[in-house]
């Protein structure tokens, strides 16, 4: 993919010399580390709503369907691109690369282990909230450009249910982040300086809860479910799912799509999983943390867990309404994390 | 999935000058259009203004059929008209036809088309409920309901030799006697069904914030619109009408057994779900009776006529259909060929009354509304 | 305080909702695996119609009456037959049946009058071309000769012992004593087609059980 | 086998198929196999210079025929046995053809459940020009090999036969046919697609 | 066939019903060209009327407001017999069983009274007779085609069309 967003200059500080061999190889990793996520993410996803159906799912493509997903794949590779011919052509054909690309960079700033991150910035957390809210404008590309109707509804459901749900997210989060920096400042060993603990970087967040040796979600209960039901909608995924509520637009913004171009709308939506799920497992599940295993395992045990939970999620309920999941998120969610917020600052405060 | 805008003389269809105002088109190819229902949309965002259904797309002529054979031969066209309870109307048919010409149907031959077309109920309603839930996204149920409604399946496999377009009726009678496997085995599913199933299906579903909040007060079907538009069956039953054929005008030998008709006054599509899980419960009452009633005899007339020349006149013959009121007109001039024969099919009433429904909703209740009054399309095009 | 209550009773719904499917997880699939496994069919399974095999004759019974195809209401049926050169009955030359227009709807198996029709046990029939047209007298062309042979002299046995009777009871008259042995005969003639006759009905019985 | 030593018995019969349960195996011949003049590889000597199956065509087969998405479209009773062959019991998850997509877009495999009635024809013709290529037919039940139950002289409702709108590539009687029976159309396909053009019907 | 009538959920009573049948069938019958009491158990229904077409709305009325639902709308190609169509309208009491069956000739290319005004169920029979039978109604509100495809140049079930003897002989 040649249309990744450039590193930040703070990377040049960070790496000293071969800077592009490094740049080259951490990019074919993490696109070959999400390409087998995802193709294990859609296989996971279907045996599991299979087996809550008491059905077996994928079985006759390789052991217990292994290879189902990579068999899609490979057919949706070979598939014919249909153009439709009214579309807008720049913003039907850019759609799926701007859903597609920004997931791509926000997995490089994950602390797989404490010393296992590939670019290590201040700002982690926002950046990641950043490119989580870029994938947002090529759903509406893909929306608006395909000349749809349905697809123009999906489209149009899609932002405003993101947006909102932005909020509750940013806002639980934030909880975390104020719990680290307003926790008695804790001072960290880095290349032997003493420097305060930024709630605002992903390590830093993990590396207080290592240290403390427990999790955030303890004492944010709350803010962990909030994000986790904020998470889930910003996924669009059922019971938020309405941006391609299939019974009722089809399939919503990528009605129009086909081949390849759908696939990485299917792609960026199993990302998308799991970089929200790894934000939870940082902010609320003390990220590599844990006992005698090594660092990575508890890390993406955490965030598959929590996919898992997803999954689960989606296959028990059925699908909110467009207008009672605003009101759900501006009546609910908001007010809650709010509140949460302010109770978090006032504890912090008189402690 | 054209866009065109609409091209019909519908008056209340006509575009009003407002730039906001545009149309959508839902099928015949749509998840949740049942088959081949097509609905015009007149939309403002995502509120519906008007609504117009289009039917037709599978139309098959069965009147045209019925006029060019003659009566045992229009046998196999009964149960594909509504498929899902394709045993009630097959047995309808019979039903008409024996009251016309007479005959008598043996005693055991009643029971059994009363446990059949009881269980047929059962299997439509969980097909509905399935297919409901699927319009509101939760896929799960629907295979749920699908291993019950196999098990009815199965049961009626047994007996009927298929599995949803029976000719198990035949003027007099039916085709197979039933068995004491048969006969277990509907007991058990009956037992299964009323203690685990149904009230699983409660707490999964009917429980449920997420599905109260789309069904509570959403698609309000008023007894006035119920009355205007000829409504009948369970939507009609929701709103607090207690009309059911099988009581209003008792046919086969259902005089003879307990059950209530459930109603429900406040016409939403809550009260459409409720009411059908407890018809659902009602119909295992009956089959239970049935089958404890269940007489030893024959399953057919001594002597089954030949042919069938009902004499001269007019007809009408109506039963309850899973979804309401099935009407058989037939007019004979004598011969073994009807003249006309009219299927008062009770979909073709109940979705005709969708424009008033549907008005000024949103498009997630259009699914759900038109989900929940149960359309079976080739039931109504006939 | 509504409002609380309201968001906790949805939620605790909603986790009454995972349990349930969260116990399915662990229960086993009832999916049948089927081209490995297969499906038990029900004995009154239909599937397209076939000509009966009876014992005694080793052959269908198909006389060419046309019942079935008139009463078959997708006129899927096709049969020619008739007199057959050496026997008194008469037999199908050509019975095919179209399984992409049938019914299922068993009207020709309740009018067949000598009840050689019953369903096939095909359940997952597909194929590449749309031509389902069916040869039901094929697995019958081999032995068909055989079987005029073995007609003609069952004929001829029914025929003698019929000429039998006929001269015993014109006997019957002149001696009293003998008539009491060929009536008997007679009746065993009978019993056997009674047998006949039971054997269908009894398939169609073991078919219900 | 079976199909030769029918045509020995009857002679002029050889177009009727025979009353076999379809099995598994594939029953599709095999270019050349079994037959003079072929090569040991199964490819026919004459043809042998201008077609060379590649790998990767071979496992693109494998892969569309192991991915088969049908549209989620239903025309009639046989839609039921559709859903029915989709749910719990028969499964066809299991064969990666159980994602039902309602977008002609992203679906591979039309398969016609049900009548289609005139009206529905033109409707159906556009939603197989949106499929996109390689794309498949499957028609399931008589009324879309040849109308049915509802064929007879001076029908005027119906299309008598999928294949009057569509290329169809496996046909299903049986009214409606049993779930079983769409899964077995579903391996026919799969074996007609990994032949690629190999088949011989 | 004919079974005593269970005893209904709703709270009418038996003589009350008959009463109200009475009232209103005799009202129906001053109407009607001729009017005839029918053996329920034999065919299904209790009175038959034959109306004249210009009637129709106002019989119509009259049911409406004794509270009959409008159960269906149907036609009778007759055009051999009698040269007429025959529209059948059937109307049915829901708390207490009675049927009346109520029928009118009309020309093949006259045009009949529509009764959507008062029962918007007729919206759709109307439609769905004017589609197999070419009979066209004043006043509909959106007279079409509705089974069959818009430019269908055909009604399906006149017995003119149609027709088994009729069909071009397959090769």
């Amino acid at each position: 993919m040649s249309n990744l967003p450039t590193a930040p200059e703070t990377l040049a500080d960070y790496v000293s010399g071969n800077l592009w061999l490094f740049f080259a190889i951490a990019t074919a990793a993490i696109m070959g580390y999400l390409t087998l996520n995802a193709l294990f993410l859609i296989w996971l996803e279907r045996k599991i709503s299979a087996h809550i159906q008491r059905r077996l799912g994928p079985m006759e493509v390789g052991w217990h369907g292994v290879l189902q997903t990579v068999a899609d794949m490979l057919k949706l590779l070979s598939k014919q691109l249909v153009t439709p011919r009214a579309i807008d052509k720049p913003l039907y054909h850019l759609a799926p690369v701007v859903v597609f690309a920004p997931v791509i960079a926000s997995v490089a700033m994950f602390p797989f282990a404490e010393d296992l991150v590939i670019l290590d910035i201040e700002l982690s957390l926002a950046y990641v909230f950043v490119f989580g809210g870029i994938g947002i404008i090529g759903i509406f590309m893909a929306g608006w450009g395909s000349n749809n109707k349905y697809a123009l509804l999906g489209a149009m459901r899609s932002v405003a249910q993101n947006i909102s749900y932005e909020i509750p997210l940013i806002l639980s989060a934030l909880s975390v982040v104020l719990l680290v920096s307003g926790l008695e400042p804790v001072i960290i060993n880095d290349n032997d300086q003493l420097r305060p603990a930024s709630g605002i970087s992903l390590i830093d967040i993990a590396i207080v809860q290592d240290a403390k040796g427990w999790w955030f979600v303890l004492v944010q209960p709350v803010a962990a479910l909030i994000y986790f039901i904020a998470a889930v909608a910003e996924t669009n995924r059922a019971p938020f799912d309405i941006p391609e509520a299939e019974s009722e637009l089809v399939a919503g913004f990528h009605t129009e799509y086909s081949g390849m171009r759908f696939a990485m709308f299917f792609f960026a939506e199993y990302t998308n999983m799991i970089i929200v799920s790894m934000v939870a497992t940082v902010l609320f599940f003390g990220g590599w943390s844990g006992p005698l295993l090594p660092g990575p395992v508890w890390f993406f045990g955490k965030t598959y867990l929590l996919i898992g939970g997803m999954m689960w999620f989606r296959w028990t309920f059925p699908r909110l309404r467009f207008d009672q999941l605003m009101s759900f998120c501006w009546t609910v969610l908001i007010p809650l994390s709010i509140v949460n917020l302010l109770v978090t600052a006032l504890v912090l405060e008189l402690l | 999935m054209s866009t065109e805008p609409n091209p019909e003389p519908n008056p209340a269809m006509a575009p009003d000058g407002d730039p906001e105002v545009y149309y959508l088109n839902m099928g015949p190819q749509h998840p949740s259009m049942h088959g081949v229902l097509r609905l015009v949309l007149k939309m403002r965002g995502e509120e519906i203004l008007e609504a117009e259904p289009v039917i037709g797309y599978a139309h098959r002529a069965h009147e045209k059929m019925a006029e060019n054979r003659n009566y045992l031969m229009f046998l196999p066209n009964t149960s594909r008209v509504d498929y899902l309870s394709g045993m009630i109307y097959n047995i309808a048919y019979c039903q008409a036809i024996e009251k016309i010409m007479d005959i008598e149907v043996p005693e055991r031959a009643e029971y059994i088309r009363i446990i059949a077309c009881e269980l047929n109920r059962i299997s439509s309603h969980l097909l509905w409920f399935g297919t409901f839930l699927l319009d509101l996204g939760g896929i799960t149920p629907f295979l749920y309901c699908f291993d019950d409604r196999e098990e009815i399946l199965d049961i009626l496999d047994s007996v009927t030799g298929s599995r949803l377009t029976y000719s198990y009726g035949r003027f007099g009678g039916v085709t197979m006697d039933v068995d004491s496997a048969f006969v277990a085995r509907t007991r058990a599913f009956l037992a299964r069904m009323r203690d685990e199933r149904l009230p699983k299906y409660r707490r999964l579903v009917g429980d449920n914030v997420i599905f109260r909040e789309r069904c509570e007060g959403v698609g309000v079907i008023t007894r006035d619109v119920a009355f205007r538009y000829g409504v009948t069956g369970p939507c009609l039953r929701s709103t607090g009408v207690a009309y059911d054929v099988r009581r209003a005008e008792p046919y086969s030998i259902y005089d003879r057994f307990e059950f209530k008709i459930p109603t429900r006054v406040e016409g939403d599509t809550m009260a459409r779900f409720d009411l059908r899980i407890e018809e659902m419960e009602e119909s295992c009452k009956i089959v239970e009776q049935a089958v404890d009633g269940l007489p030893e005899g024959p399953i057919m007339p001594a002597k089954p006529k030949k042919r069938y020349r009902p004499p001269a006149g007019e007809y009408y013959f109506a039963v309850e259909s899973a979804r309401g009121h099935f009407g058989t007109y037939i007019i004979s001039d004598g011969t073994d060929v009807p003249v006309k024969l009219k299927l008062r099919t009770p979909s073709f009433s109940n979705l005709s009354s969708m424009p008033d429904v549907l008005r000024n909703t949103m498009v997630a209740d259009t699914i759900a509304i038109v989900g929940s009054i149960d359309v079976v399309m080739p039931e109504i095009d006939r | 305080m509504r409002y609380v209550r309201r968001v906790l009773g949805g939620l605790i719904s909603l986790f009454v909702g995972l349990s349930i499917t969260l116990r399915e997880l662990f229960k086993k699939p009832v999916t049948l695996q089927y081209p490995h496994e297969k499906p038990s069919l029900s004995p009154a399974y239909r599937s397209a119609i076939k000509l009966i095999r009876f014992d005694e004759t080793n052959s269908h019974d198909c006389v060419a009456c046309l019942a079935c195809q008139k009463i078959c209401p997708s006129f899927c049926i096709d049969i020619e037959g008739g007199k057959v050169e050496g026997i008194k009955k008469k037999r199908a030359t050509k019975f095919t049946m179209d399984f992409a227009l049938c019914s299922l709807c068993g009207l020709c198996i309740d009018v067949c009058p000598t009840v050689t029709l019953e369903y096939s046990k095909l359940y997952d029939e597909a194929g590449y071309n749309r031509d389902w047209n069916m040869d039901l007298l094929e697995e019958f062309t081999d032995y068909e000769e055989q079987f005029i042979t073995e007609q003609r002299e069952r004929e001829e046995k029914a025929a003698a012992e019929k000429k039998a009777k006929a001269a015993a009871a014109k006997a019957k008259a002149g001696k009293n004593e003998k008539a009491g042995k060929n009536e008997k005969a007679g009746k065993n003639e009978k019993a056997g087609k009674n047998e006949k006759a039971d054997k269908v009905g009894g398939q169609a019985e073991e078919g219900e059980a | 086998m079976a199909s030769d030593s029918k045509k020995n018995r009857t002679g002029d019969k050889v177009h009727l198929p025979q009353l076999t349960t379809a099995s598994v195996q594939p029953s599709l011949v095999k270019a050349g196999s079994g037959h003079d003049g072929t090569s040991p590889d199964g490819i026919p000597i004459e043809a042998r210079p201008y077609v060379t199956f590649g790998v990767l065509e071979d496992l693109l087969n494998a892969a569309r025929a192991n991915s088969l998405w049908p549209l989620t479209f239903g025309l009639a009773c046989c839609a039921i046995e559709m859903m029915a062959a989709g749910a719990a019991k028969y499964d066809l998850d299991r064969f990666g053809a159980g994602v039902f997509r309602p977008s002609a877009r992203q679906a591979d495999v039309m398969i016609f459940a049900g009548t289609i009635s005139r009206k529905m024809a033109p409707v159906i013709k556009q939603l197989w020009d949106q499929m996109p290529s390689p794309k498949w037919a499957i028609a399931m039940g008589g009324c879309t090999i040849d109308g049915g139950p509802f064929k007879y002289p001076n029908q005027y409702a119906i299309v008598e036969g999928a294949d009057h709108i569509v290329p169809v590539d496996v046909y299903i009687p049986g009214c409606p046919p049993r779930p079983e029976a769409l899964i077995a159309g579903i391996l026919k396909l799969k074996d007609k697609i990994k032949a690629g053009r190999r088949f011989k019907g | 066939m004919s079974k005593p009538r269970a005893e209904a959920e709703h709270d009418s009573d038996e003589h009350e019903t008959e009463k109200m049948s009475r009232i209103l069938g005799s009202s129906v019958a001053e109407l009607a060209e001729s009017s005839e009491h029918a053996d329920y158990a034999k065919y299904g229904y209790h009175h038959v009327y034959l109306a004249n077409i210009e009637s129709i709305p106002e019989i119509t009325r009259h049911f409406f407001d004794a509270g009959y639902l409008l159960e269906m709308v149907t036609c009778q190609d007759r055009r051999d017999d009698a040269g007429t169509m025959r529209l059948v309208y059937t109307f049915n009491h829901l708390a207490h069983l009675d049927r009346h069956l109520v029928h009118a000739d009309v020309a093949a290319d006259a045009e009949a009274p529509s009764i959507t005004s008062l029962y918007q169920a007729a919206d759709w029979f109307e439609r769905e007779v004017y589609d197999m039978y070419g009979v066209r109604f004043s006043g509909h509100p959106n007279l079409k085609r509705i089974l069959l495809p818009e430019d269908a140049d055909f009604y399906a079930l006149r017995k003119d069309f149609g027709r088994i003897e009729d069909a071009p002989q397959e090769s």
